[in-house]
């Protein structure tokens, strides 16, 4: 399946884009995605533990199993207010 | 628990806000919560702050913290307006007015949204210098 | 730490407080605390309060809170004006306006003045049926 | 010495009256000025747990020393807001 990945703030500046798309199997989980991700965008990976991670517009951890149709956000910390 | 959100490149119009209040007889505390754009940031001087906002995405969250506050505190009504997009220094990005029977719940949960949004709410900044 | 301090038996003109804010381009955050008399008082329905005061005590007490704050937040501003006589209920009674520069002392030093202000300015309230 | 006192609140309603003049030996504390007007108003001692005492504009405890001109000030808790 196809998932849509969208980039937020400073994360499109490093990836130069502000969303791709990324080919994934059945069945994959959103730590499936984040390292199909982080092959197209390895500066990426090294910002992984200050990344927020959004499918559709509700937080999902790694486990999470995506579905077609699912659009993900990776962004980083959000600085609201 | 009455909700009002506003996601706007537009600038927060106060007296406008002000004018539009709705205080039931029986409610005795109001608090609004104005966050400004300061003029620096980390010790360097900035003009401005561009605000960026996963908009969609934004909206869900804070109705999420709206259905905790409404779960957690008597609260009568929230209005909540994030300004996005350039806001100069000295200028309002975020303008909150709750509205409770008591003033307890009022600064609690009025407190709680600010801290909450802060870590859920997908808006990021970026200081135009 | 600029002060103003209003003890007065008109309505509080919200409108005209706001226009009249000062916020230096440095300052982040502002509260406002409004107190509303309620329409009952200990489950029994009341058409206003009418409050009293010894003024010339209030005013001084109301100014050594004031001090207590600017010795223990970074506060800018504080503007307090607390209505006596006769106010209806949905009415206002205290207005408060309080700019710092984060929200973390703004919060922390407009609910101690108003827990405070409430031990000691002899300020008091009658329920009027 | 001659001590002007005032009531307010409902202590006024329990006085009937909303200030009252004491005569006090040179020396007298607050303490020695209660039971003056405890004695003139005998309603207000069962109320002075809850009873605030005031000199000129600031609060004093039993122990203060009164001088001529004192104006001293009884009252139940504030209430303010």
């Amino acid at each position: 399946m196809d998932v849509r990945v969208n980039f937020y703030s400073w994360f499109k500046d490093m990836t130069h884009c502000s969303e791709t798309v990324v080919s994934l199997p059945a069945n994959a989980t959103v730590r499936d995605l984040k390292t199909a991700v982080f092959e197209q965008f390895p500066k990426l990976s090294a910002v992984q533990n200050s990344m927020l991670i959004a499918v559709g517009v509700d937080y999902q951890g790694g486990d999470y199993t995506l579905k077609n149709g699912d659009e993900v956000s990776l962004f980083p910390p959000v600085q609201g207010g | 628990m009455d909700r009002e959100l506003t996601i706007t490149d537009q600038p927060i119009d106060e007296p406008a806000l002000l004018t539009k209040r709705r205080l039931p007889p029986n409610m005795g505390a109001v608090i609004y919560f104005i966050g400004a754009v300061r003029d620096s940031e980390s010790g360097a001087p900035i003009q401005a702050i561009e605000y960026e906002a996963f908009e969609k995405m934004a909206r869900h969250q804070f109705e999420l913290l709206f259905d905790q506050i409404e779960k957690r505190w008597p609260v009568q009504s929230i209005r909540l307006v994030h300004r996005i997009g350039r806001v100069n220094a000295g200028e309002a990005s975020l303008w909150v007015e709750l509205v409770a029977t008591h003033r307890g719940e009022a600064f609690a949960a009025c407190q709680w949204l600010i801290d909450e949004m802060k870590k859920v709410v997908p808006i990021w900044k970026r200081p135009v210098s």
